[in-house]
């Protein structure tokens, strides 16, 4: 039986993954994106596992919810990007600096 | 309106009328003097200041009746326990000071009629004396420490006024400003001994302080000054001191009276001869009845008033503008009358001061007249031979420094060698040995400089320009009559004060002045001198006739070096470089004021607003210190928002996990 | 609650809005400049004429507050709107109507741009003013006091001189910085005494020592820099340099007092046992701001520079007397700061006058003015005169009062015997001439030479009737003070117990008085 | 033990393929990992008796978003060449911060309740209960509100993609509806006198 | 607490509560509608279609609210005084913002959309009002945050815009992501999505949970802390204030931060109630921080966009001392500051929108010299505007600055409240500048103010309703005191 905090400790992982990403990547927009994806991924899992571990659906019902508004959040999210890579021709993080200060 | 009596009262609107009418005659003349014009504004005035002359002599005679006055008019502040009464108190001593202010000034007003005739300030100039009459009228008649204090800033305003009268003279602004700041010097000491009155007696009236002074004496009361343990009485008196010290010229605050010559001569005759300056004398006469009670108060005033009578004197030697000649004969005798008082001489103080007035008075109207005739000048150098243009002026002039030198039976005899007399007698150890030696000095000096200055105007060589001379002429009729007033009261005061009135009177709270002078009977100098006069078992020539004879070999030393034109002024001064440029310089007193205050205040100041005020506190703290933080706060976090998204998130995780850290090594 | 307010009827409201009704009316209906002149001063004047019952029917007996207005405003918060006066206060709020016609008709030629912001910018600010001396709600106190740095700030910033933008940010942040913390320090009193904000219950709410200790430091603050003090002063000569002649002279006539006022009303009463334990650094600092800041101002060379500074030296005497507690030295330093009132407004509006015509404030442009503008130069003489604190002038009174008054304070509570510092204070009587005069002589004596100074013309009507109430009134305090001073012995009286009387039971005091130290300390 | 392998297998793989998505230079391969990582996560549903949960995480993740993610790399050009420039810089305190981070977030995933408590071992959904029905009856009852807003989230999502890249080009033919719907007479025919 | 519901379940009861938000859901359908039969010429009829929704939905609030907790939808909505309140807030800045935005958005491309979003996003924030549980708040919060991303980048042909949307939706992303991370170690150790329930097992747990719960809270703090700007979160503010369309600013600046402001206090009175100690160092952190980096940044700056973004997050530290005090006053006092911005902003936004010279966008503050003597009145009602949000008696801002600090002070928070007041302080620099722009300074180049009835509405009603405040604040006060009646 594999106990609950293993699979928390998988999320844990994959969170931090998905924050070492963050600092890691100078590249674009995208690999951010899916660092995003990587640490909902983590909650996901938390959620599963708590869900199974509490005997209680809502936590799957949650990771439901949370999927689809990942899912637009995707679709808005790559909407942007299109959008603000017609404008500036490039994705590239270092680029995306008209407003600072 | 509490009317107290004492005796035989005086006609309260009388009094009150003396003081008001000069100041109605001031206002007349300030505020509508564009409307008078010149000859209305010179009569009201004068007008006003002579009906207040003949009131005062009227005042003065019933006085010597036996007439007292006392009462407050109105309360001027009230709080708590002060209380401050605008009153008057009329006693021999007022008496004969108004008497000496109201003749003094009116004549000057007369003699201004033609000696300030055609400037273009003349209803001001009217207005001013008037005023500054008023003013010191108040201060003679005031029942307490604050009408002497208003009379006091009153006539230091008018003075100020008069001094810089011609404004567009640099000089004349200059030196009015200096004659009210060192008073002001000496008003700080005055107030600090107002509020000292008033914390140790709880009131400020003449009369309920004198009458606290011995218990407060008695209980030996001290104060801590900087370590010092001090009789209250003392600190009181010294106090107060101080500011006759600057109303009266006496060393070291004796720098503004000469420059003060810078005004026109009718005010040098009238405030800075006759009445103003001598209101010192008057406020240590006024209050003998507490620097009666502190020794040591009478030292300094002693010590203060010899090193002026000396040090003024030697300066008035060498100088060569006329005015200031007198300006420093003035100090000098005002040193006497301080010495007199020091020596608890009271009497003999009041009497010098009235029968100074009036040869001194005389002696700068004299002067003045002399100016007046060879075009403004004031030049020693410039003058000569002048007696066969101006026979009247030379006369009066003549009796003017005979009195002033002491000779009898001119004015100035009786009352100095009174003075001299008592600080012979008044046995105050090395103080009234300094005293004596240094009157003495001075008595040949008087007569030496002012036939000097006599000889160098009407004797001596004729050194008058040539564009002046055909201007030259004896002084028109309003101008000498006042002069042979005067004159009257030159020759004449001293008698009048010596057998009529009695002032030399040893039972000093028995004579003339009754009980407005205070002198304990083992101070009394005078009662000394008697009990000496009568013992013949000693000579007393030196004691008698030693001041006389000094007087007259200063005068023959005068008449030697300067009757005629000779090589002797020249080659004495040759003979002591060092010395003739200290006295010409007079002691270099302005220079060392300029050196240890005026610029070291100047600096001071300057440091404290730009480096106190503009560099620590508003540069370095408001603008580098607080807004800098603000600023570079401000552009940190500017930098900070770096435009890059990942920065952004870097500080939000950072953020977190900062927190995170926080909670987990608490929890 | 019992009200006292003999006349019943709302007169110190009525005083607060008038002219803030006026200034609605000139806003709303009035367009042409003289219109809006005439409007401004009608309402000035209306004004003045409704304070003046407040004096005439001012009850001298009591030290109660009176014509007294009571009404909820913030129920939410138990702010009410309860105004009331007693004789510290009245004084200001009639000194007020009269300087704000002052300044209005002293704005008559020399404002042409924007008069009618102008205009409205000095009725909202009487309101303001009117409103601080008159609030007896803590709340409603700061609101006015508060609110007054608009008006105070756009005033300076837009009519002003040459370099106006930072001096109004400097004086805008500068005592918003300052008040801020008293607004703190009402809150915490607020719920230490129980939830209240009246200053009534505020002065007999015993708060302990370590209370008192803190808020005084947040009421100092906010107050010292108002006065101002040492060292939160550098404002002030950059706000007054810059602010129009009625800036100047509202600055200076009213705006400083309210700091003095504060100290009047909040520190001594409510907090006495912190006031008399900081008493020592507060005479410490009055005596810097008369010897320092005397100095300072010698030196300066812009004349408006120099009655600023002198400003604040003579506001040193005011705090002088209100930190030593006796009747005197108080009621001294209330007459002082009505003096102040004439003395120094009029100061700023002689330079005004110059200003008007010369446009420069440099004392060296100057030289010789007596000799174009003698009526003028006897005015500026007066008044330098006053300022100098000649006696016969109303700052004398104040002046020697609060002599008088440290001289005789108890020596036992303060560090140094308190004659020593009525002699160092006493200094003021030499330097305030030496500044005064000096300005006085390279300004108004001399020879005429330039030929700007030349073209001056001498002050018309209007602006001798400008100074003529204050000469009149400096005069007739000089003289007279005592009606004044009646209005004054109660309240003071009231005042003194209340600020003499301790909060706190001594034996608590020493333990709390040790650990506040400590607390300060470490 | 099986379920213990597959955990291991699964969160192995999972974790492996995390490092891959933020290591890999080509974007495309990270998208590859991404993919990767979900199929795994999938399977750790599934050990969590969350089959619908799994079933769907293929379906939207695996077939809608990462092809969309794809589809927007291949569409825009991602410059490779720049990519890799001074990534390291940010690796020490970037890895310093992630590790401490994943240190305390495992503490505290192991901590106390989730390790001792009586849910830490034993599943409470057993697997004979049908996952999907179960989801179904409180999906349209108890958290009907929820999937209404998930409803009108996907509604915006949809209008948002669409106004923000929607370009109306000149040279294709749109159907003008308001302007069918508004059309005039007048604007067809024109009536010509002849 | 939560309606407990037998299987099978009945359909929900009460649905008129939720009327409000389902007119809203059915009017943006509508309006998505209108936007494609409308002609372009005419797309004004989608706005105030959408205006009026707004507005019946407001008006429908009114009718249905009561002084007593309801709920429906099986307990998952609820609607309390302070849902009430707070909707009718939300509701009128979004009214504002859609009249703000008449005349700035009708050359945009799809601008019947424009306010379906905005209807939408107004949806949502009614949603995280109405949310007892981290359901409904998670998917209302989402709701609006999509709706919000889309309409920052709404001038989709500037580059700005959509690089303000970019940044703004990354890190939104990222805090959604940090949000739900913590929720499931809160879910995992209480097994519950509901607030009350959630709180009231925390405070029952021990040692044990602690960890978990902890953690779980910093990261749910941290993920709400971003919605309403809080430092260190705060870093999206700027760039996407500046790029947004500028009347999308003045919403955001608003609406979003009462509905995150609303659910703060929701999750901090219920869920952390026990955990009181250890979230308060937290929140003063939060708080010093945003008064610090709003106030100081905002110095430097040189378009008021940007400013009033930084200015925001410096409000939003105020805002935080009322709910570091954690009481019936401090979270009044949220309300109330939050009533008051909400006019502040929308009246300086205004000008804003009008201050458009040949169609540049007046948005640096040197566009604002001499606007006092071209533009009168707008200049006085900017300058009252900026005095209130530096917090100056006679208006509103005093009071709203007032009220915090006083909540702060009742709870001992002294030093804070020093702290804030300081800092209100060094902030009052940068209103006052503006006016300084406007009153001092000679005017730099010829104004063009694309006036319109909407926006000269807007800044009247504004200026005039921070003025009454200012003035009279107690109706305020006792609004906002009624709407937290049974809240703590």
């Amino acid at each position: 039986m594999v106990p609950l905090s293993s699979f928390l400790v998988v999320g844990a992982a994959l969170f931090s993954i998905g924050v070492v990403g963050l600092f890691l990547n100078r590249k674009n927009v995208i690999t951010i994106l899916m660092c995003i994806e990587l640490m909902l991924l983590a909650v996901n899992i938390n959620f599963a596992a708590f869900s199974h571990f509490l005997g209680d659906i809502g936590g799957q019902i949650f990771v439901f919810f949370v999927l689809t508004v990942a899912a637009s959040e995707v679709a808005v999210g790559l909407a942007i990007l299109v959008a603000y890579y017609r404008q500036r021709r490039s994705i590239a993080i270092e680029d995306i600096n008209t407003l600072q200060g | 309106m509490v009317l107290e009596t004492t005796h035989m009262t005086l006609n309260q609107a009388e009094l009150m009328a003396i003081p008001l009418l000069p100041l109605v005659g001031a206002l007349a003349a300030g505020l509508f003097g564009w409307l008078l014009k010149d000859t209305l504004s010179h009569l009201v005035t004068s007008g006003t200041v002579i009906l207040a002359a003949l009131l005062s002599i009227d005042v003065f005679i019933k006085v010597l009746a036996g007439a007292e006055f006392y009462g407050n008019f109105w309360t001027w502040i009230a709080s708590g326990d002060l209380v401050v009464n605008i009153g008057m108190m009329i006693d021999p001593l007022t008496a004969i000071m108004m008497v000496t202010v109201t003749v003094v000034s009116a004549c000057v007003h007369i003699y201004t009629i033609g000696y300030m005739h055609g400037d273009p300030g003349y209803p001001r100039f009217f207005s001013y004396i008037s005023a500054f009459t008023f003013s010191m009228l108040i201060l003679v008649m005031g029942n307490s420490f604050f009408t002497l204090f208003f009379g006091w800033e009153a006539v230091g305003l008018f003075s100020y006024l008069l001094i810089g009268f011609w404004f567009k003279r640099e000089s004349a602004t200059t030196a009015a400003m200096k004659a009210f700041i060192v008073n002001r010097v000496g008003d700080f000491g005055f107030a600090i001994g107002i509020l000292a009155v008033w914390y140790y007696f709880g009131t400020v009236d003449y009369r309920e302080v004198f009458a606290a002074v011995p218990a407060l004496v008695e209980s030996a009361a001290t104060m801590h000054f900087l370590g010092w343990e001090i009789d209250t009485i003392t600190f009181v008196c010294l106090a107060l001191f101080v500011g006759a010290m600057g109303k009266s010229g006496q060393v070291p605050l004796h720098v503004w009276l000469p420059d003060s010559m810078e005004g026109p001569t009718p005010i040098s005759a009238l405030i800075h001869a006759a009445t103003m300056v001598t209101a010192g004398v008057f406020m240590v006469a006024r209050l003998s009845p507490m620097f009666e009670y502190s020794e040591t108060a009478l030292a300094v005033v002693i010590i203060i008033g010899s090193i002026t009578a000396f040090m003024c004197a030697t300066i008035g030697l060498v100088q060569t503008d006329i005015k200031r000649v007198i300006a420093y004969s003035t100090c000098s005798q005002l040193g006497y009358m301080f010495v007199a008082c020091g020596v608890s001489a009271y009497s003999a103080g009041i009497f010098h001061l009235m029968t100074h007035a009036y040869f001194k008075a005389l002696l700068f109207l004299g002067a003045g007249s002399v100016i007046h005739a060879v075009m403004s000048n004031q030049d020693l150098r410039k003058m000569g031979k002048l007696r066969k243009y101006m026979p009247i002026t030379y006369i009066t002039m003549l009796l003017a420094g005979l009195a002033l030198s002491g000779i009898p039976p001119f004015g100035g005899f009786y009352s100095k060698d009174l003075i001299i007399e008592a600080a012979a007698v008044r046995d105050m150890g090395w103080v009234s040995d300094v005293a004596y030696w240094a009157l003495m000095s001075g008595v040949f000096m008087t007569a030496f400089y002012t036939f000097r200055m006599f000889l160098l105007t009407f004797h001596n060589s004729d050194r008058v320009p040539a564009e002046t001379k055909a201007h030259l002429h004896e002084s028109p009729k309003v101008i000498t009559i006042p002069l042979l007033i005067l004159a009257v009261g030159a020759v004449g005061a001293g008698m009048w004060g010596y057998y009529t009135l009695d002032m030399a009177n040893p039972e000093v709270m028995h004579g003339f002045f009754r009980d407005a002078l205070f002198v304990t009977e083992e101070h009394n100098p005078l009662l000394k001198l008697e009990l000496l006069e009568e013992d013949h078992t000693h000579s007393h020539f030196w004691l008698e006739k030693g001041a006389l004879v000094l007087a007259l070999s200063g005068i023959g030393m005068a008449f030697l070096m300067y009757f005629k034109e000779s090589e002797l002024p020249a080659k004495l001064a040759n003979t002591f470089p060092r010395l003739y440029a200290l006295l010409l310089n007079k002691w270099y007193w302005d220079e060392m004021y300029d050196v240890t205050i005026v610029r070291p205040v100047r600096a001071l100041g300057t440091f404290f607003w730009q480096k106190c005020d503009l560099a620590v506190i508003d540069k370095g703290i408001i603008h580098g210190g607080i807004i800098g933080t603000v600023k570079n706060g401000a552009a940190l976090l500017k930098n900070i928002q770096t435009g890059r998204v990942y920065h952004y998130a870097y500080a939000m995780v950072i953020g977190v996990f900062g927190l995170l850290t926080f909670l987990m090594l608490n929890a | 609650m019992e009200l006292y307010n003999v006349l019943d009827f709302p007169i110190l409201s009525l005083a607060i809005f008038l002219p803030t009704l006026g200034a609605l009316i000139i806003w709303l209906f009035i367009k042409n400049d003289n219109m809006v002149r005439w409007a401004a001063l009608l309402t000035s004047v209306a004004t003045f004429i409704v304070t003046l019952p407040l004096l005439f029917s001012f009850d001298k007996t009591t030290s109660h507050m009176q014509f007294e207005e009571f009404h909820p405003w913030i129920s939410a918060v138990n702010i009410n709107y309860h105004l009331g006066v007693d004789g510290i206060s009245m004084p200001f709020i009639v000194l007020t109507g009269l300087l704000i016609i002052i300044c209005i008709a002293s704005a008559w030629k020399c404002i042409q741009t924007r008069v009618k912001d102008y205009m409205i910018s000095f009725l909202i600010l009487e309101t303001t003013l009117i409103g601080v001396f008159s609030a007896l709600d803590v709340m409603l106190f700061y609101f006015f006091w508060e609110a007054l740095l608009i008006p105070m700030y756009l005033m300076i910033g837009v009519w002003g001189g040459k370099n106006r933008v930072y001096a109004t940010l400097k004086f805008f942040l500068y005592t918003l910085a300052g008040s801020v913390l008293m607004l703190v320090a009402l809150l915490a009193m607020y719920f230490e005494a129980g939830h209240t904000f009246s200053m009534l219950d505020l002065m007999n709410y015993k708060f302990s020592f370590q209370w008192q200790f803190w808020i005084f430091i947040a009421f100092f603050i906010a107050f010292a820099v108002k006065v101002p003090m040492w060292p939160v002063h550098t404002w002030l000569p950059d706000a007054h340099t810059e602010a129009p002649t009625a800036g100047s002279v509202i600055l200076a006539g009213i705006l400083l007092k309210m700091g003095a006022y504060g100290y009047l009303r909040f520190s001594l009463p409510m907090l006495p046992d912190a006031s008399q334990y900081f008493a020592p650094m507060m005479i410490g600092l009055s005596l810097v701001a008369i010897v320092y800041i005397s100095l300072v101002a010698m030196m300066q060379r812009d004349m408006k520079r120099l009655i600023a500074y002198s400003s604040i030296a003579h506001m040193g005497f005011v705090t002088l007397g209100t930190f030593v507690f006796t009747q005197q030295a108080l009621e001294g330093a209330v007459i002082n700061m009505i003096s102040h009132g004439f003395v120094a407004a009029a100061m700023f509006l002689c330079v005004g006058v110059m200003y008007d015509r010369l446009h420069t404030r440099e004392i060296s442009d100057y030289g010789g003015v007596v000799n174009v503008m003698p009526v003028f130069a006897v005015i500026m003489l007066f008044f330098s005169m006053a300022n100098i604190a000649l006696p016969g002038s109303s700052a004398f009174i104040g002046e020697i009062m609060v002599l008088i008054g440290t001289f005789a304070a108890d020596p036992a509570e303060l560090v140094i015997s308190a004659k020593w510092i009525a002699i160092v204070a006493t200094i003021s009587v030499v330097l305030s001439a030496c500044y005064t005069l000096w300005m006085y002589k390279r300004v108004i004596m001399g020879d005429a030479i330039k030929d700007s100074v030349k073209s001056m013309s001498d002050i018309t009507l209007r602006e001798f009737s400008l100074f003529a109430p204050l000469i009149i009134l400096t005069i007739w305090v000089g003289f007279y003070p005592l009606p004044v001073l009646d209005l004054l012995h109660e309240s003071v009286a009231h005042l003194v117990e209340q600020a003499t009387t301790s909060k706190i039971d001594t034996a608590v005091a020493v333990i709390e008085h040790s650990t506040a130290l400590n607390a300060v300390t470490h | 033990m099986l379920e213990t392998t597959f955990f291991y297998l699964f969160g192995g793989l999972a974790v492996f393929a995390a490092l891959g998505v933020i290591l890999s230079k080509n974007t495309m391969y990270s998208v590859m990992w991404l993919i990767l990582c979900f199929f795994n996560a999938s399977g750790l549903f599934f050990l969590l008796d969350a089959e619908f949960l799994g079933v769907i995480l293929v379906l939207i993740y695996v077939g809608a978003v990462m092809v969309l993610f794809m589809f927007v790399v291949m569409m825009i050009e991602v410059n490779q060449a720049a990519k890799r420039e001074g990534w390291l810089q940010y690796l020490p305190v970037g890895g310093m911060i992630a590790l401490i981070l994943f240190i305390e977030l495992v503490a505290a995933s192991t901590s106390g309740v989730f390790t001792t408590g009586d849910m830490a071992m034993t599943g409470h959904i057993g697997a004979e209960v049908n996952n999907t029905v179960e989801i179904g009856k409180v999906l349209y009852t108890k958290y009907l509100l929820g999937f209404e807003i998930a409803a009108i989230i996907l509604l915006v999502a949809l209008i948002g993609a669409i106004v923000l890249t929607l370009r109306e080009r000149k040279d294709a033919k749109y159907q003008n509806i308001s302007k069918q719907v508004n059309v005039r007479k007048e604007d067809r025919l024109t009536k010509v006198s002849m | 607490m939560m309606t407990e519901v037998a299987f099978p379940f009945p359909f929900p009861q009460h649905l008129e509560l939720i009327l409000p938000e389902i007119i809203l859901a059915v009017m943006g359908m509508v309006t998505l509608l209108m936007s494609v039969f409308v002609s372009k010429s005419r797309q004004n009829i989608v706005a105030w279609t959408a205006i009026l929704s707004a507005i019946a939905a407001a008006v429908t609030l009114l009718s249905i609210s009561g002084s007593e907790h309801q709920y429906t939808f099986y307990g998952y909505f609820l609607l309390d005084p302070l849902a009430t309140y707070a909707k009718l807030l939300m509701i009128v800045a979004t009214v504002f913002g859609m009249l703000l935005s008449l005349n700035y958005v009708k050359d945009l491309a799809n601008v019947g959309e424009y306010y379906t979003l905005m209807l939408f996003a107004l949806l949502g924030m009614l949603l995280m009002a109405s949310a007892n549980n981290f359901v409904v708040m998670y998917l209302g919060l989402e709701l609006m945050a999509l709706s919000v991303y889309v309409l920052v980048g709404y001038q989709r042909d500037v580059l700005r815009s959509t690089e303000a949307s970019l940044k703004y939706f990354i890190l939104g992303a990222l805090s959604s992501c940090m949000l739900l991370y913590g929720l499931t170690f809160l879910y995992g150790t209480t097994g519950s999505f509901f607030f009350a329930e959630m709180g009231n097992i925390i405070s029952g747990t021990g040692e044990n949970e602690r960890l978990a719960v902890l953690t779980g809270m910093l990261f749910v703090l941290a993920g709400l802390a971003f919605k309403v700007s809080v430092a260190p979160f705060h870093m999206w503010t700027p760039d996407a204030y500046e790029g947004a369309p500028t009347p999308i600013t003045a919403f955001m600046s608003v609406a979003p931060k009462v509905a995150g402001l609303i659910v703060f206090m929701r999750i901090v009175e219920e869920v952390f109630q026990s955990l009181q100690s250890e979230y308060t160092p937290i929140l003063i952190f939060f708080a010093v921080l945003s008064m610090a980096v709003g106030n100081l940044a905002a110095i430097v700056q040189r378009n008021i966009k940007r400013m009033l973004a930084y200015s925001t997050i410096g409000h939003v530290g105020f805002i935080l001392l009322g709910m570091i005090a954690g009481t019936m006053q401090g979270y009044t006092s949220i309300m109330i500051y939050m009533t008051i911005y909400l006019f502040m902003t929308m009246g300086v936004f205004a000008i804003i929108i009008m201050m458009r010279r040949d169609n540049i966008q007046g948005e640096l503050l040197d566009d604002f010299a001499g606007l006092s003597k071209v533009r009168p009145g707008y200049a006085l009602a900017m300058g009252l505007l900026m005095f209130s949000m530096a917090g100056i008696p006679f208006l509103g801002g005093f009071w709203a600055k007032y009220a915090v600090f006083m909540a702060a002070v009742e709870q001992g928070h002294i030093v804070l409240a020093t702290l804030g007041v300081l800092f209100s302080a060094i902030g009052a620099f940068y209103y006052i500048r503006i006016v300084k722009y406007m009153y001092f300074d000679e005017e730099r180049v010829s104004f063009n103010f694309a006036k319109s009835v909407p926006l000269q509405v807007t800044v009247v009603f504004s200026t005039l309703v921070v003025v009454a405040i200012g003035l009279y604040p107690d109706p305020v006060m006792q609004i906002c005191k009624l709407a937290l009646a049974g809240f703590v």
